[in-house]
């Protein structure tokens, strides 16, 4: 009753009675872009909190724990300071390019919110090719980086930026690459086939060793690719100070910020979906009674639980890593992910053709 | 073996990232290895080391007496001018002169608590307080001046 | 791009700048004298080509305080509580340095129960300066979280140092002929716990930096040094004993007590950051092994020579040479027979080992600048003075 | 070597040295002219190797009122080899102080000799790199270490 795909089709229903169906329509998209832009602010609090908690208690701190009980409003506050802060321009930026950047970071951030099912059902935009807009559009962002950096016209953010190019461009091919072992298995690049096919048991599971060690290089790829450490080459604070946003301040930075961790979600929301089933609950083989009280929970907190656990490992490894350098971090790729993946696909298609797998 | 030294290598690499996850995770979990102290929350029961060196005072006893005669040593002692002495001349009682104390002035913002002059006090008239929260929103307020109004030498101390 | 800034065209001081702009596909970024990476106001002025390290120019004097001028009119027992604002990690064996080149020039007999109060001093502060360096070195290369780590314990040797001298970082505890106060009662307690407390954690260390894959690749090979070169600059203390050049003066012209303790010189032949590294990591291990040798047998007795009010030190030169944590430091004390120094000179570990990191920089990458910085464990008041 | 051998080895490569052991190692005096020519062979001899400078600076002589410097450069030389010591001193022309440079023996005095030049204004002969280094970039007037530098607005005169 109360399942968000539920609540989605009775909405629909009722305003499919209420206006005709172009109406309808339009009143959905407008629902639909609030509700994205509400669940983007809610992650961003949840988020930095989380990793703020996390880093403190790795540290053997307390972390935020002054605004709100147990710090609760403390990224509330945060937000604020960020939004009454003087969002500077440098006099030597190019001003338009300046400005833009971090919209771009935005935009694209919520783009890829568009296929990822949240629950049962419950899907902005069921596309054909679901995985392959994620990792397509997921390329933009570097277009933002590069743009925040040549138009700061500092020579940290420009180092920064090409930094991020270099890494962003040469990431994308394993997580693509890992991303195909799923496709190869599932036969589908539609994300809710992808789900579905995951019904009786999560890739990660049926797949195999193929998909455990797409499922690691997927980790340490995304991890690559949304410029979180060990490889935050792009801001290297202390190497770059702050690299490609050294000079924004205020609400711009805040939307880089943001963009940073809704891009984390987002690729921990497509791992969840690919390796961990998505909104799919947790069987166990022949088990009915234990089965039926996991069916019990809710689809979308399975989601969100698995989401959660892929960003907590990547915010582990934030807090224990040094940072590689820019060399290293492309001979990683080239030299062993690039190659490994390679071979990992060609092992899962030939398990997917022989049929080896669950 | 190329492959085999790859596949080593690999593993190796993976093993040492765990071991360093491993003592993260061990301390994320454990919350009783937290060492924040709270400070302005456990001002009530901090307590501070005895020697701490934390400003200059002059010691007063209950009938307002201090012990010290003026003989300036804790000024020539001081590496930054932090301590001027200002004497005066009392009157005893038999109707001789005798050199005394106007002001202790003691420069808390020069200060770098080095200990010489409590150390060349004589009479160990001065000593340092365990006081910390120094902060004030006026530097003059740092100047201060330690004898109290109207205290006198203890007797009995040359 | 990069339009020349109004400098450029005022100071004659700035020319290299011009120069390397006008050189093809150079690109000169300042580093510091804000930035996170140089731990104060160091001010490196950097000619990259792409990532690569083509030229690294130190510009110094942002913390210049011409300490060495001031104590020009401070006695000979005031101007100690000046040094420890030089090496500020390593206070007390800066002014070990001076306390003994005034016994020096005075002949003055230090009692034995000083002597031995010193070098456990000596050893716990080494001890902190590594504890210190150790995190921001992890720090410098991408780890936050063993900053915390290093911290924790650390924490201890101020709480001792605390309680026994009377503050946590520039304690002044060291005067010509022993030492202010006598040690708290609580001392031999609390060293023995922090022993204990230490060697359950080093370990971890290990297991959190020195084993892992990332910060050995980032170490290995960067910032070579060669042991002529060590020398030649003029290198001491961990930055030239991990190019396997033997100097420490603990072990080669013994001061205080360290003649007759037990411990090893740390070599390494690595002559890279890593080499540095571990020099320092198993340093601290000899440091505890040297404190629980002399724990237990302080001798009673006097804390303090008896000495003159005034002091005066006779006509003449005296030279004291002491091992800080980051290498040797010279106190040269020129006197006039007078109660202040005629000419004093500090001769600094940070200062020649910075000389040395343009030799070790050029040809590496911008990541491994801060690597190498790491490893000269450089502290900018000790290089300003 | 000990002293006496230094000595003994020390004059035969340069006859005109002027030695001085009141202090804890050997010292000795040369002109500046015979510096250059001297520290080569300091550095190369293989019974000297002197390839440790550890300590470089200048003496300033001069008195509060004069104009004229009155310098004296003086050299910490030690060898890794033979752990043996010397102190050079060579008494610069009071009109126009200056010495060889000796960082291309010694790398270390590259950095040693930019701060006694910008201290002391001591010219160093074919320095590579003659320039400020801790001194803030167009600095004018004296040099601060000199006894007759006086700045009315730094500097506290007690």
């Amino acid at each position: 009753m109360w399942s968000l795909s539920n609540i989605s089709s009775a909405i629909h229903n009722w305003l499919n009675q209420t206006f005709n169906p172009t109406w309808a329509m339009i009143i959905e998209m407008f629902i639909a872009g609030i509700a994205v832009i509400g669940l983007f602010a809610l992650l961003g609090l949840v988020l930095v909190l989380m990793e703020r908690r996390v880093a403190a208690w790795m540290q053997i701190r307390l972390g935020p724990n002054r605004v709100g009980p147990f710090g609760l409003l403390q990224s509330a506050a945060d937000t604020v300071k960020l939004l009454v802060k003087e969002g500077m321009t440098p006099n030597g930026a190019d001003k338009f390019l300046f400005n833009l950047a971090p919209f771009i970071a935005m935009m694209v951030a919520m783009l890829l919110m568009a296929p990822i099912a949240f629950a049962k059902d419950f899907q902005l935009w069921n596309l054909n090719i679901g995985v392959l807009y994620v990792t397509a559009v997921s390329s933009i962002m570097v277009v933002s980086i590069l743009m925040a950096g040549w138009a700061s016209n500092n020579k940290y953010s420009l180092m920064g930026a090409m930094r991020s190019g270099a890494q962003i461009v040469s990431y994308e091919l394993s997580a693509g690459l890992s991303i195909l072992t799923i496709v190869v298995f599932t036969g589908s690049l539609n994300i809710a086939d992808i789900i579905n096919a995951q019904s009786n048991g999560w890739w990660i599971f049926k797949g195999h060793i193929p998909v455990l060690i797409s499922f690691v290089i997927f980790i340490v790829a995304v991890t690559a690719e949304t410029n979180r450490a060990p490889f935050d080459l792009a801001e290297a604070e202390s190497e770059l100070t702050a690299g490609f946003h050294t000079e924004y301040s205020g609400m711009k930075f805040a939307l880089f910020f943001l963009a940073e961790y809704i891009n984390v979600f987002i690729v921990c929301a497509i791992g969840a979906t690919l390796f961990l089933g998505g909104w799919m609950p947790f069987h166990i083989g022949h088990w009915k009674a234990f089965n039926q009280v996991m069916d019990y929970i809710p689809t979308s907190i399975w989601f969100f639980g698995k989401t959660f656990f892929l960003i907590f490992v990547i915010m582990w490894f934030r807090w224990t890593f040094p940072r590689l350098r820019i060399d290293q971090l492309l001979n990683l790729e080239w030299k062993y992910l690039l190659p490994i993946s390679m071979f990992n696909l060609l092992l899962a298609t030939a398990i997917a053709i022989l049929g080896w797998h669950f | 073996m190329f492959i085999v030294n790859y596949i080593k290598e690999v593993f190796g690499a993976i093993k040492s990232l765990l071991i360093g996850m491993r003592r993260t995770g061990y301390y994320f979990t454990h919350h009783k290895e937290i060492i924040t102290e709270q400070y302005p929350d456990n001002r009530n029961t901090l307590v501070m080391a005895d020697r701490f060196k934390g400003e200059v005072v002059l010691t007063h006893d209950e009938q307002n007496e201090h012990a010290c005669t003026g003989c300036t040593a804790c000024e020539l002692a001081c590496p930054n001018a932090t301590i001027k002495i200002v004497t005066k001349f009392d009157i005893t009682p038999e109707g001789k002169k005798k050199k005394a104390i106007d002001k202790f002035v003691y420069h808390l913002e020069l200060c770098t608590m080095c200990n010489l002059c409590i150390v060349a006090c004589p009479t160990d008239a001065i000593k340092m307080a365990q006081t910390f929260e120094h902060s004030v929103y006026d530097r003059n307020e740092l100047i201060k001046i330690l004898n109290k109004p109207d205290s006198k030498i203890r007797a009995g101390i040359e | 791009m990069f339009r020349e800034t109004e400098i450029l065209k005022t100071g004659s001081q700035i020319l290299p700048i011009k120069q390397n702009l006008e050189g093809a596909g150079d690109f000169v970024i300042n580093v510091g004298p804000q930035h996170p990476a140089t731990h104060g106001v160091l001010h490196l002025v950097i000619t990259l080509n792409g990532e690569t390290i083509k030229k690294v120019e130190p510009h110094l004097g942002y913390i210049h305080r011409s300490i060495e001028k001031m104590c020009e009119r401070l006695n000979f027992r005031q101007f100690i509580y000046v040094t420890s604002r030089m090496d500020y990690l390593s206070a007390h064996i800066n002014n070990h340095a001076c306390a003994m080149c005034v016994e020096k020039g005075m002949q003055l007999e230090v009692p034995d129960r000083a002597q031995v109060i010193r070098v456990i001093m000596d050893e716990l502060t080494r001890i902190a300066s590594h504890e210190l360096w150790w995190g921001a070195m992890a720090m410098d290369i991408g780890a936050f979280t063993p900053f915390f780590h290093a911290f924790r314990e650390r924490e201890k040797i101020n709480e001792i140092m605390e309680e026994t001298c009377g503050a946590r970082l520039t304690m002044n505890y060291y005067v010509p002929g022993g030492l202010m106060a006598d040690l708290h009662p609580n001392f031999q307690k609390k060293v023995k716990e922090f022993i204990t407390l230490f060697k359950l954690k080093i370990d971890e260390y290990d297991e959190l930096v020195t084993g892992n894959i990332i910060f050995i690749n980032r170490m290995k090979g960067v910032g070579i040094l060669s042991k002529e070169d060590a020398v030649s600059y003029g290198c001491s203390g961990p930055a030239a004993r991990g190019s396997s050049v033997s100097n420490d003066i603990r072990k080669l012209y013994p001061y205080a007590v360290y003649d007759k303790v037990q411990f090893d010189e740390i070599l390494e032949t690595g002559c890279d950051s890593l080499a540095r590294y571990m020099v320092r990591i198993r340093e601290m291990k000899q440091s505890i092994h040297i404190i629980e040798q002399l724990i237990d047998n302080i001798p009673e007795g006097e804390f303090q020579a008896k000495t003159k009010a005034v002091l005066k030190l006779p006509k003449g030169e005296f030279y004291s040479r002491v091992e800080t944590a980051r290498g040797e430091l010279g106190v040269y004390i020129v006197s006039e027979g007078a109660t202040t120094p005629y000419r004093i000179k500090f001769r600094s570990p940070g200062f020649s080992n910075l000389s040395a990191l343009d030799k070790m920089a050029r040809g590496s990458k911008l990541g491994d600048l801060v690597a190498m910085m790491g490893t000269l464990d450089l502290v900018i008041p000790d290089i300003d003075r | 070597m000990n002293n006496e051998e230094l000595k003994i080895k020390i004059t035969e490569l340069l006859p005109s040295a002027i030695f001085d052991e009141t202090g804890e190692w050997l010292n000795i005096h040369v002109t500046p002219t015979d510096w250059l020519s001297f520290a080569i062979q300091l550095r190369n001899d293989d019974l000297l190797f002197f390839d440790y400078l550890f300590c470089l600076t200048c003496i300033d002589w001069t008195k509060p009122a004069e104009e004229k410097p009155d310098l004296t450069m003086v050299y910490h030389f030690s060898s890794t080899k033979f752990r043996h010591h010397i102190v050079v001193k060579s008494n610069l022309n009071s009109s126009q102080p200056q010495i060889e440079t000796v960082s291309n023996i010694w790398q270390t005095a590259n950095f040693l000799e930019r701060e006694v030049y910008e201290m002391f204004g001591v010219n160093f002969l074919n320095h590579p790199d003659l320039r400020l280094l801790i001194l803030p970039d167009g600095w004018e007037g004296k040099n601060p270490m000199r006894k007759n530098f006086e700045d009315p607005i730094n500097m506290i005169k007690l």
